[in-house]
């Protein structure tokens, strides 16, 4: 298992290297302009100034190459560094965003906790959710439980979240005025009020979510526990004198984990970048948000780090599936 | 399913016949009627067919997106109002019969836009659909199946999920949109444009899906008997391998046409989309969002469509994938 | 046995299940008693009802879908009572359940969780019923393995179930269903998918608890000659009803219904063919008598396939690069010939290599080195495309008749295809065919347009050997092509097979780990150890003259279906088979053999040359 | 009093990159930047200058501009302190142009220094500007929201090629205006609080102010006019009727100003045809097929009814116009001809031109068919007036194809896209502009022959409509050497009218104003389409009771 992961993530590595050129190539190829928010007002003189000024002016390659430096070595140094209070980056450019100017990193170290908080919370909570729904419309196949749960996840998974998540704002943010309708990435849970005020502006988001990442978790987690009630060991468990509820939720869950597991570990980077319209609605200024206006600004630098650190977590998290699997099922073996 | 289950099943069947009918116990093997290969197709089909009638959810889907199909094909020849009609003294309107779906903030009747809307979605939805997993099948297979090119096909799947989609998406537009509408006409090069951008873009879930089946096929002992009876690659993957991942695609399809639907609606607001004034449900839906509240209806119509065609196409998946299992079939 | 009072006493038994066709019976009626220390063996063939009586004993049967609809399941749960267990709630069923009857299942290889370690599976019963704690249940645990005579019983505890190999872990079934000292042990065919020799141990452990622990066992099979090994009384089943009651030796040596004599007719015995040379066909019952078989002779044997120094690795890759770090030799140095119209029959014991040598033989994996010649073509010469074509001469039954076919098509076209993959035939001509071949396998026409899911275990291999005809062959490799069947059915298979071999002069490759069987079919028979073949001459030859010891173990090891020479209460013990993988570096040698006689060569052991 | 009414709440959902507006020029950023830099002088709601951090504004009158007009002298108010207690002194003005000037800085401003030859202290409350040549409108540099003060003592080690690197400084800058920084998360959200030496000491009344950036037009007035979590929200542009909607709720209200943006459609006078070999399309060798036509553009002016074109898409936030220089009042030609639809009229031009309809309906000259795309940007409101004009359109005969380019694409000048506003692959387009400051003279400048884009200038041209007429150019020309004010926009309102009335090369439809949302517990406000919205935030107080 050890081989195993030190192989693929020796393997890793050019693969990311060659992910980023793609992406590199694509971000040069795509039309738009960094400067395309720049008014109308601004002649075309400066426009031109302002871009060599973007260090638009040298040739992709040097570019790309500089890129590589900073992301694989100037960085790590800067990290070093704070850390340790040496100071080995000094003078070295890191990262620089076209639209903040700032560093990229600082940025994305920015944005890490709200999407962790709401995101990730979200995810936790679909999941969590979707493990007892499709436990038990697969206990009770075809009951009236599993049909409404079909139902209500075919919806939920055929609903846009613009459309869903702005629904939630006004029946819960204008009519009933429960919750904020903005969520304020400045608020610090010092005491209990604000942890109930950050609770209160965590619910709408994580709602809207949760509900669209369990509708389909739960599909997956009702067809694999159907696949495993029907197995052999089941019935040997319960031919030991088990009860019922051992059965299932010790013998069979574990089992039917196995693959549902991996599905969920797939699934997280996906939800990383995947939740800007969520994000972009009730304004949680996350790693999606700050991509998606990256984009739009053609701010080339952030758009390639992030997406590169999204590569990164996809490339991980497929790793981090194929280990788990063989974790969770000792009859996998890497090697 | 375990094979002892199956073999239960069938001992089954042997034994309803066996305590309906008191036959002789041995009851072999007379020579009976000669089969044609050709009715042979045929009532295969018509078995897909009982089954999937049986399926009650599925069949009242059936029904159902028989109806919106017919809303969106038949109905603009029955309903003649111009979709893109601007009437602006009508504007705003509510359900009255000169536009019994009311009208939009521009005076077009609801009515007319929800079926040429309609149109577009279920072919866009549809078409790239297919698309997608056609080449997330394709991909999976390849991958599954030849060992060498599982490495690569998959880091590509890696790459193509890491792929920042709204660069990629203007890129395909810039490069393809005009030779497109050259040869195509501008309605259907546009069309061609899009189902491909979304079909090129949401293979990867299905590619991954179907490898891993594939690869766990691919040790059974039923590939290696057609092995020895020579069967070549290529009618191996088309007789034996893709009937037997067809349960993952269905659900990889059913999910695929509710995206695809959606994401019509997001590119056209990359301007990458149909012309603007060219109703699809997606767009409906998200024109409408902001006037929720003065004209629910202008949001929940499109929504109730646009859920309902994902439905019906989700239970009209199940029924066929039970219909298409012969294992199933039997019970 | 003394007139003691039964503990299990089963009257009128009737389940039903509710199925979307309507409603089955699996068991009609059926009444029979259990004695204390006695074994009481169900026989009957596949479907018969067997499992499903075993199942409502335990209540089991209400998860698969059944309900006991008739009759009463009388036990004494040891306080001198009789309950009715088809009465008794969940939580008195919960009790009872692996504490006073204990049940052992027919599939070693499922009936394991395979995410649980065997000390976790042993000891949730123990905790449930016996209130022990983890460190209790745990020494208790070990106590039952050392029972159980698992090699090494400490390191088994914490071992997963597919870390065991089949016999330990059928053996850690029977100490799960051991556990709480049940007084009713339940076998359902605890043996048929193993081995001879691990069978012959699994049997002896069953006997010893059963003597020694005055355990009553209740002991499913259709394998005859295993109930002649351990039964007490013998209860034949067929379709859902009793036939025949009675004492072991009653019924194998004065059977009253037919039913029972076709079965025991159906029965393969070792030693019966001993001083035939050629194999002949299974007398069956047909229409109420025996039909008289003819032997097998081939008039001029010529060489067909001739296989010289066959070598077969598997690489076992690891490391950082994927380098590999060591072989595993499935097939090391294996030559033999077999002539036309011949079979050649290989056995051994599971991991040995034999379907590995068949499938290299057929290229479909591919061999290191050696000669494979079939007529006049060098198949290892062949290029792919070449390959491909002289498969048309080559085909292969496979071992499991569920798996070797695909699921999702028709008969017809399962039977087609290899036609299609040559071009053979137009459309019509390849239709006479298929009718030809399903008359010839003795399927009805109207079975064609079926899925193999809708046949039984019999007539799914017919399906195989029907495919394995279309194109001719001149030679078949027969992998465990009969091991997965019940008795009746194998015989049926096994005769269809030697008179296809008789009409057409087909030659065959019999693989198979029964050596009853084998010493029915063959002319040649060679038996392999360790990827090598030890012993290989005339069936004549080995089975009346072994030589080697590994063969003497062998036919040691095949139970006698006959109640009056019981060997099985003997504790025989088998050295395991040491592991075929060995490092990058290792030289294997060539193997040696020493003539018996003419054609009865010994291999000459390449470590101790003995 | 200072800091007594607590907390406002602002939203942008565009938010703020970066505060320091030199380095880009999002107008989101020049807002945010406003709260603490400011300049010397700046604009009213109404258009004309007020001094800010100077004493009073320089003329020729008090000699604040030298005869020649080629100098300016500033004078700057005593007394007034930066926010880290420091005075502001001469220096940190020359220090701002040095840093604007410096030519790896790529300043964002450059624009509003240009013709400066130098920037000396004279001492250290008195600037003065030199320009390279006489300058009848001196009022750019230093003016207005877009070119305020930087501290010298602050981003002295941030010049040139370095600008980019000082981060904290950029996120943070030292400045003179009401409000300075308290926390800087790039596009999410910044807090301010009261500058302590503000020079008014009563001044901010909010002790603390939040800008919060996200979401959408439509999410930023809601949380104002519905929920009233905010108390100001920037830029809500929505359908009218959504907006009354909303303010039925009776929390906040829409206010709109008007400065001199102008929605209007370009007419290309030369051919996009896919057919003609790349880097030929639309340039001027090749002349459109029939938009060359006069009585065609004419037509198709005649043909759109800007009042309902108003009043669907800005309601009070838009007036119908058939100026490109809407304002100021002497610029503002009197033209108000095609303010009336004349769907006939346009007809009848079109027959008398010899177009006449075709078998469907389409009308065709010479095998000329009017057929024609229409581009513009992703927009909703610009999709319903595509959709409106498409229908006039046809009206009169003439077919439109409508395309739609994503905004980052139609407004960036990449000149390897076909898609930008330049390079104008299309018959028509649409899109807003506008000029800063009240001088329209570089606005009016854009229209030359010379600067029609083209490969030869990679398409940066700002000539979008291909217009090239000498008479035109003569009179900018005479423009550069007026003076007098009443003579420039009389000058001004010929070349207005040749673009539009005259020649209809660029069709106006509607003068927009910014529509911002304003919660009614807020006074004070008083929007500014001139200079940055928030221009009199200092003002901004709680509304009592
Ligand atoms: N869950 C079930 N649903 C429907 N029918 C069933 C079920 N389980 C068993 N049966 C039927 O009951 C009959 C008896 O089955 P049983 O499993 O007892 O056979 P068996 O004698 O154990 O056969 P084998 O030797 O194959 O194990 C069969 O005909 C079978 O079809
Ligand atoms: N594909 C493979 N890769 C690696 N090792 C293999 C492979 N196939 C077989 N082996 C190993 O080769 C050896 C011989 O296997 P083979 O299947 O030929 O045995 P067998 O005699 O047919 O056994 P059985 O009676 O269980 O079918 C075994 O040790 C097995 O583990
Ligand atoms: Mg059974
Ligand atoms: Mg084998």
């Amino acid at each position: 298992m050890l081989n195993f992961t030190i192989r693929r993530l020796l393997l890793a590595i050019p693969t990311l290297l060659f992910i980023s050129l793609v992406i590199f190539l694509l971000l040069e190829a795509s039309p738009g302009d960094p400067l395309g928010d720049v008014p109308l007002t601004v002649p075309p003189e400066v426009k031109e100034r302002m871009r060599e000024a973007l260090g638009l002016g040298q040739a992709w390659y040097i570019r790309y190459v500089l890129w590589l430096k900073q992301f694989f070595w100037v960085e790590p140094l800067f990290w070093f560094d704070q850390v340790f209070g040496t100071s080995f980056s000094d003078g070295m450019q890191r990262i620089i965003s076209f639209q903040s100017r700032s560093p990229v990193f600082d940025v994305i170290a920015q944005r890490v906790p709200q999407t962790l908080i709401v995101v990730g919370m979200s995810y936790v909570v679909g999941v969590m959710i979707a493990i007892p729904i499709g436990i038990l419309s697969a206990y009770k196949q075809y009951s009236w439980f599993d049909q409404v749960g079909t139902f209500v996840s075919m919806i939920g998974f055929s609903m846009p979240t613009f459309f869903t998540g702005v629904v939630m704002i006004i029946i819960f943010g204008v009519k009933l005025q429960w919750f904020p309708s903005v969520y304020d990435t400045t608020l610090e849970v010092r005491d209990w009020d604000s942890f109930m005020a950050q609770v209160r502006q965590m619910v709408m988001p994580v709602t809207v979510l949760a509900l669209y990442n369990a509708a389909q978790v739960s599909r997956f987690m009702r067809a694999s526990m159907l696949d495993n009630l029907g197995q052999d060991y089941v019935r040997t468990a319960r031919a030991k004198g088990l009860g019922e509820r051992t059965v299932v939720l010790k013998h069979v869950l574990r089992n039917s984990l196995i693959p549902v597991v991996t599905v969920i570990a797939l699934g997280l980077p996906t939800v990383f970048g995947g939740a800007l319209i969520t994000e972009q609605v009730f304004k949680v200024n996350g790693l999606g948000q700050l991509l998606i206006t990256a984009i739009y600004a053609n701010d080339l630098p952030m758009v390639l780090t992030v997406t590169f650190l999204f590569a990164i977590l996809i490339v991980m998290f497929t790793l981090i599936a194929d280990i788990l699997y063989g974790v969770l099922d000792p009859r996998i073996r890497y090697d | 399913m375990t094979e002892t289950d199956r073999q239960a099943r069938l001992d089954t069947r042997e034994l309803v016949d066996e305590t309906a009918s008191a036959a002789p116990v041995t009851s072999d093997l007379p020579p009976d009627d000669p089969v044609h290969a050709g009715d042979q197709t045929r009532s295969q089909w018509r078995d897909v067919w009982r089954q999937f009638r049986s399926h009650k959810g599925a069949m009242v889907a059936l029904v159902l997106f028989a109806g919106v199909l017919l809303f969106v094909s038949i109905g603009p020849l029955l309903w003649t109002i111009d979709p893109t009609y601007v009437d602006i003294r009508a504007r705003n309107s509510g359900f009255v019969a000169a536009h019994p779906l009311g009208t939009d903030q521009l005076g077009r009747d609801m009515l007319a836009r929800l079926m040429a809307g309609g149109r577009v979605s279920i072919a866009v939805g549809l078409t790239a659909m297919i698309i997608a997993v056609t080449l997330g099948s394709f991909i999976g297979v390849m991958a599954g199946y030849f060992r060498r090119l599982d490495a690569p096909l998959m880091r590509m799947t890696e790459l193509f999920l890491a792929l920042p989609l709204l660069p990629l998406l203007l890129l395909m537009v810039t490069l393809f949109r005009e030779p497109l509408s050259q040869n195509f006409g501008p309605a259907m090069g546009i069309f061609i444009l899009i189902v491909s951008a979304i079909g090129a873009t949401s293979w990867m879930q299905s590619a991954r899906i179907v490898r891993g089946d594939v690869l766990g096929l691919k040790e059974r002992e039923f590939i290696l008997a057609a092995r020895s009876i020579g069967t070549p690659p290529r009618r191996m993957i088309l007789r034996h391998i893709l009937p037997n991942v067809m349960s993952p695609i269905m659900v990889a399809a059913t999910l695929g046409i509710a995206t695809a639907i959606i994401t019509e609606s997001a590119l056209s607001f990359l301007g990458l989309g149909f012309p603007p004034d060219f109703p699809t449900w997606g767009r409906l839906l998200y024109d409408a969002v902001d006037q929720m509240v003065l004209y629910p209806s202008r949001v929940i119509l499109p929504g109730v469509f646009i859920s309902l065609t994902v439905l019906c196409v989700n239970y009209i998946g199940d029924g066929l994938r039970d219909a298409m299992d012969p294992r199933i079939r039997g019970r | 046995m003394l007139d003691e009072k039964p503990l299990v006493s089963i009257e009128k038994l009737r389940v039903e299940f509710e199925t979307n066709d309507g409603v089955v019976v699996g068991v009609k009626d059926v009444s029979f008693d259990i004695k204390p220390g006695e074994c009481v063996c169900v026989v009957g063939e596949s479907g018969s009802g067997k499992s499903v009586s075993s199942l409502s004993l335990m209540r089991l049967v209400e998860f698969g879908g059944g309900t006991i609809t008739k009759g009463r399941l009388m036990f004494d749960p040891g306080d001198g009572t009789m309950v009715d267990l088809a009465q008794q709630s969940s939580p008195t069923m919960r009790d009872i359940r692996g504490n006073k009857i204990g049940m052992i299942f027919q599939e070693p290889m499922t009936a394991l969780n395979p995410v649980f370690t065997v000390g976790d599976q042993l000891t949730e019963g123990l905790i449930e019923h016996r209130g022990m704690d983890k460190k209790q249940a745990r020494a208790r645990a070990l106590e039952i393995l050392k029972q159980v005579r698992i090699p090494e019983p400490e390191r088994r505890l914490d071992q997963y179930p597919h870390e065991l190999s089949g016999g330990m872990r059928q053996r850690v079934v029977i100490a799960i269903a051991m556990a709480c000292e049940p007084r009713l042990l339940i076998c359902d065919e605890p043996t048929t998918a193993l081995d001879v020799t691990i069978q012959a141990e699994i049997l002896a452990l069953i006997d010893r608890l059963k003597r020694e622990k005055q355990i009553a066992v209740l002991f499913i099979t259709h394998d005859m000659a295993v109930v002649a090994q351990m039964a007490d009384r013998v209860v034949v089943m067929y379709r859902g009803d009793k036939v025949e009651e009675g004492p072991v030796t009653d019924i194998f040596e004065n059977p009253r219904e037919d039913y029972t004599k076709m079965l025991l007719a159906a029965v393969p015995r070792l030693g019966e063919m001993t001083g035939k040379a050629a194999p002949e066909r299974l007398r069956l019952m047909r229409d109420g008598s025996m039909g008289q078989p003819e032997p097998i002779i081939v008039k001029d044997p010529r060489p067909l396939l001739t296989v010289q120094n066959l070598i077969t690795r598997f690489a076992v890759k690891g490391g950082l690069l994927r380098r590999i770090v060591a072989n595993v030799h499935a097939v090391e140095d294996v030559s033999f010939t077999i002539n036309a119209g011949e079979t050649m029959s290989l056995v051994g014991e599971s991991g040995c290599g034999k379907s590995t040598c068949g499938r290299s033989i057929l290229r479909l994996v591919e061999p290191n080195s050696g000669h494979v010649t079939l007529g006049d073509t060098d198949i290892l010469a062949l290029s792919q495309s070449d390959l491909r074509k002289a498969r048309r001469d080559m085909q292969m039954i496979f071992q499991d008749p569920f798996a070797s076919l695909d699921p999702h098509m028709k008969l017809y076209d399962q039977v087609a295809e290899p036609m299609q993959n040559y071009g053979i035939g137009s459309r019509s001509e390849r239709e006479d065919r298929i009718a030809q071949l399903f008359d010839r396998v003795e399927l009805p026409r109207s079975f064609m347009r079926r899925y193999p899911h809708e046949m039984s275990g019999g007539q799914r291999q017919r399906i195989a050997i029907a495919r394995a005809l279309a194109l001719n062959p001149k030679l078949i490799v027969a992998d465990e092509a009969v091991s997965a069947l019940d008795v009746s059915v194998q015989a049926q298979v096994l005769n269809l097979l030697m008179e296809l071999q008789q009409d057409l002069g087909i030659s065959m490759l019999f693989i198979s780990h029964d050596m009853a069987v084998v010493e029915r079919v063959s002319h040649h028979v060679g038996v392999m150890y360790l990827g090598r073949i030890v012993e290989m001459g005339t069936r004549q030859q080995v089975f009346e003259n072994p030589q080697h010891s590994y063969t003497r173990q062998l036919m040691l090891a095949v139970p006698v279906a006959d109640p009056r020479q019981k060997k099985i209460s003997e504790d025989l013990s088998f050295t395991p088979i040491p592991s075929p993988i060995h490092p990058v570096d290792h030289v294997a040698q060539p193997s040696v053999y020493r003539e018996v006689a003419p054609g009865h060569r010994v291999l000459v052991d390449p470590v101790t040359h003995s | 009093e200072r800091g007594a009414d607590g907390q406002v709440n602002v939203i942008m959902w565009q938010a703020p990159s970066t505060m320091n507006l030199y380095l880009s020029s999002g107008t989101k950023d020049i807002i945010a930047a406003s709260m603490t830099l400011e300049p010397l002088a700046s604009f009213t709601p109404e258009g004309t200058l007020t001094p800010r951090l100077a004493t009073e504004l320089p003329s020729i009158e008090n000699g604040g501009i030298s005869e020649d007009l080629k100098t300016v002298t500033w004078k700057l108010k005593e007394g007034i302190k930066w926010s880290d207690g420091t005075d502001l002194t001469a220096d940190d003005v020359v220090f701002t142009a040095n840093y604007c000037m410096h030519p790896d800085g790529g300043c964002a401003q450059l624009a509003k220094f240009e013709g400066v030859e130098s920037v000396e202290a004279v001492d250290p409350l008195t600037v003065k500007v030199t320009f390279t040549e006489p300058h009848p409108d001196p009022f750019s540099a230093f003016v207005g929201g877009q070119s305020p003060i930087l501290q010298k003592a602050q981003f002295e080690q941030c010049i040139g090629s370095a600008a980019p690197t000082c981060t904290d400084q950029n996120f943070n800058p030292i400045g003179t205006g009401p409000f300075k920084v308290v926390e800087f998360k790039t596009n999410d959200v910044i807090t301010f609080e009261a500058n302590p030496e503000y020079r008014d000491p009563d001044k901010p009344a909010f002790a603390t102010l939040t800008m919060k950036g996200g979401g959408d037009a439509a999410a930023a007035a809601r949380s104002v006019l519905e929920t009233g979590e905010f108390d100001y929200a920037w830029n809500t542009q929505l359908a009218p009727e959504v907006l009354e909607g909303m303010e039925a709720n009776g929390k906040g209200h829409v206010q709109a100003a008007f400065g001199s943006l102008v929605e209007r459609i370009h007419v290309n006078l030369t051919d996009p045809s896919s057919s003609l070999p790349e880097g030929e399309r639309s340039t001027t060798k090749h002349p459109h097929p029939f938009l060359t036509d006069p009585a065609v553009r004419k037509a198709l002016s005649m043909a759109i009814d800007r009042n309902l074109l108003t009043e669907i898409g800005y309601g009070q936030a838009g007036k119908p116009t058939c100026n490109l220089v809407p304002a100021p009042a002497a610029w503002a030609s009197d033209n108000t001809e095609c303010l009336t639809q004349d769907i006939e009229g346009a007809k009848a031009l079109l027959d008398e031109a010899g177009w006449v309809p075709g078998g469907d309906g389409v009308r065709e000259k010479d095998g000329v068919r009017l057929s024609m795309v229409f581009q513009t940007s992703v927009n909703a409101v610009r999709q319903d007036f595509q959709a409106l004009i498409k229908q006039w359109w046809s009206e009169i005969g003439i077919e439109t194809e409508l395309k739609t380019v994503d905004a980052s694409v139609f407004f960036g000048s990449d000149a390897g896209s076909p898609d930008t506003l330049q390079k104008f692959y299309a018959d028509v387009e649409m899109y807003a502009n506008n000029f800063e400051g009240n001088n329209p003279e570089p606005y009016l400048a854009k229209n030359t022959c010379n600067k029609a884009p083209g490969p030869e200038n990679q398409w940066q041209g700002e000539n979008t409509s291909r217009f090239c007429d000498p008479k035109h150019d003569e009179l900018l020309a005479e423009l550069g050497k007026t003076v007098d004010l009443e003579a420039r926009g009389k000058l001004g309102q010929q070349m207005n009218d040749l673009i539009t009335k005259d020649s209809n090369a660029i069709i106006p439809l509607v003068y927009r104003g910014t529509a911002s949302a304003v919660s009614d517990t807020l006074g004070g406000v008083e929007l500014n389409a001139w200079d940055t919205e928030l221009w009199n935030v200092a003002e901004w107080h709680r509304k009592t009771e």
